[in-house]
């Protein structure tokens, strides 16, 4: 393992962003590629947004928890809340399928995380919360730059 | 997340978006762009993307939203230079047939010539 | 309180960035000016590059955790390591005084953050570990702000 | 991070700094600025900081560093356009007196000056 880093933050839509530019700043040690880093920020916010916005309806009191690890090329991540979780996995996941369309959500969270990312597996319990892996190799990655 | 609206000739509206449109963003901006673009003889929005750096399904919500508040007016939506992440984002979406790279006059006049041909 | 995080990550100096993005982000959500985000800035940077240098040696195994908290227009951080500690903090905290003049450090650290946080508490004890704590005040702070 | 150097006649040598400046960047740049000062007949550095973003106790580090590498020759040293908070910092290192606001060109002047009155 080369890196590791754990970052934890309450239920509110404003840490989406805290997250996306965390992970942002862990990813630029290798020097992705735009296109890369835009597609790894895109599933690390629809994970991110989810565990917020579903997980806990935004109560700005539950926690959700990102861990990454670079192994080479390739970045590893877990987002988990410990929010309400899923009961029928199977279809949260269909494309188009959301519980919130009055929040205009499009439920096109885990299709397009599942399109960007090299694994996605998701966990989810209901009452327990839920747990989104995934990794993602970097296929121009050079020598760790200088920040 | 900032957003300017243009409006031209009270019938289309050209709405350039800047910065990370997520879905915190998204929640800041809605209303006023609702509000915004209702209130005008609205027939066609162009989202001019160019210089958003990031948008997530968020963005996928915002504008279907407001195709389906341009629908009883049969209107026209227009997604102008998206990213290539965003295309994949369109494109999976179904939206990729609204897309468009170019400038923003090329566009409105695309729109009028949908709209008057 | 209004908002909370944790990130923890490995003794390599490339999350030196890291740890500055995560809080300039964190700080962000309530409009700084430019010169206060980057007093904030310098006081985490020295804390942190001192967790990785000082008390691991760059070891790339230790773990670095930073906690922060936002209430109203204070923010209050913990920098915390469980490295090697300091056995004379009075001397540690005396301006210009290095323990690695070899690697060209200037001794000013503890100092600058003394001069730009409101409040600064350093607890030490050798082999256990070090917990840089501080609080700065945001004169500025608006509503938040669209991020 | 990011750096450029520029000599003006083999004497004073110009450092642009770019970016962030912690020990993580020191630690890159270091020994081949070192180097490239050391090559010619160098009797002054001036440091423009203008676009410099950040910099903590590093830089007093690196500064100092190479100051001492100049007092062989009794050279010395410009601190261009630190940002306020970088005024902090170098003041409380006691470096006050070495820092200027301008341009490069009356910097440069300014150290002729010193060096040939
Ligand atoms: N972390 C989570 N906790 C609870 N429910 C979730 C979580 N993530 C996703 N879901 C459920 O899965 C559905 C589909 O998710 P997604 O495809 O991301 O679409 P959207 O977020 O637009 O609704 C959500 O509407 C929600 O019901
Ligand atoms: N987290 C830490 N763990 C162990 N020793 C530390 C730590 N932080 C500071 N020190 C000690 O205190 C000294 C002074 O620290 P500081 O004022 O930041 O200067 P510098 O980092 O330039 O040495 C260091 O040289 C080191 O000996």
């Amino acid at each position: 393992m080369d890196n590791e880093m754990t970052l934890s933050f309450l239920a509110v839509s404003e840490n989406e962003s805290l997250a996306r530019m965390a992970l942002t700043s862990f990813v630029s040690q290798i020097d992705p590629t735009i296109d890369e880093l835009s597609e790894f920020k895109t599933i690390v916010s629809e994970a991110v947004s989810n565990a917020i916005i579903h997980g806990y309806d935004e109560d700005g009191k539950g926690v959700v928890t990102v861990h990454a690890v670079r192994e080479g090329d390739v970045i590893s991540v877990a987002v988990k809340d410990e929010g309400k979780g899923i009961s029928d996995l199977q279809k949260a996941m269909e494309p188009l399928y959301t519980s919130k369309a009055e929040m205009e959500r499009s439920g096109m969270g885990f299709t397009i995380m599942e399109s960007f990312a090299d694994n996605l597996q998701v966990e989810s319990e209901p009452g327990v919360g839920t747990v989104v892996t995934f990794s993602k190799k970097f296929l121009s990655v050079k020598m760790p730059q200088i920040s | 997340m900032n957003y300017e609206i243009n409006m031209h000739s009270n019938t289309i509206a050209v709405i350039r978006l800047f910065g990370e449109l997520d879905h915190h963003a998204t929640e800041k901006i809605r209303d006023q762009i609702s509000r915004t673009i209702l209130q005008g003889s609205l027939n066609t929005i162009i989202w001019n993307l160019e210089k958003l750096n990031f948008m997530d399904s968020s963005g996928i919500g915002l504008i279907l939203g407001r195709m389906r508040e341009l629908r009883a007016v049969n209107g026209q939506t227009i997604i102008l230079n998206p990213s290539n992440t965003m295309k994949k984002i369109f494109q999976f979406s179904g939206l990729s047939s609204y897309m468009m790279d170019g400038k923003e006059k090329d566009a409105i006049m695309h729109a009028r010539g949908i709209v008057n041909g």
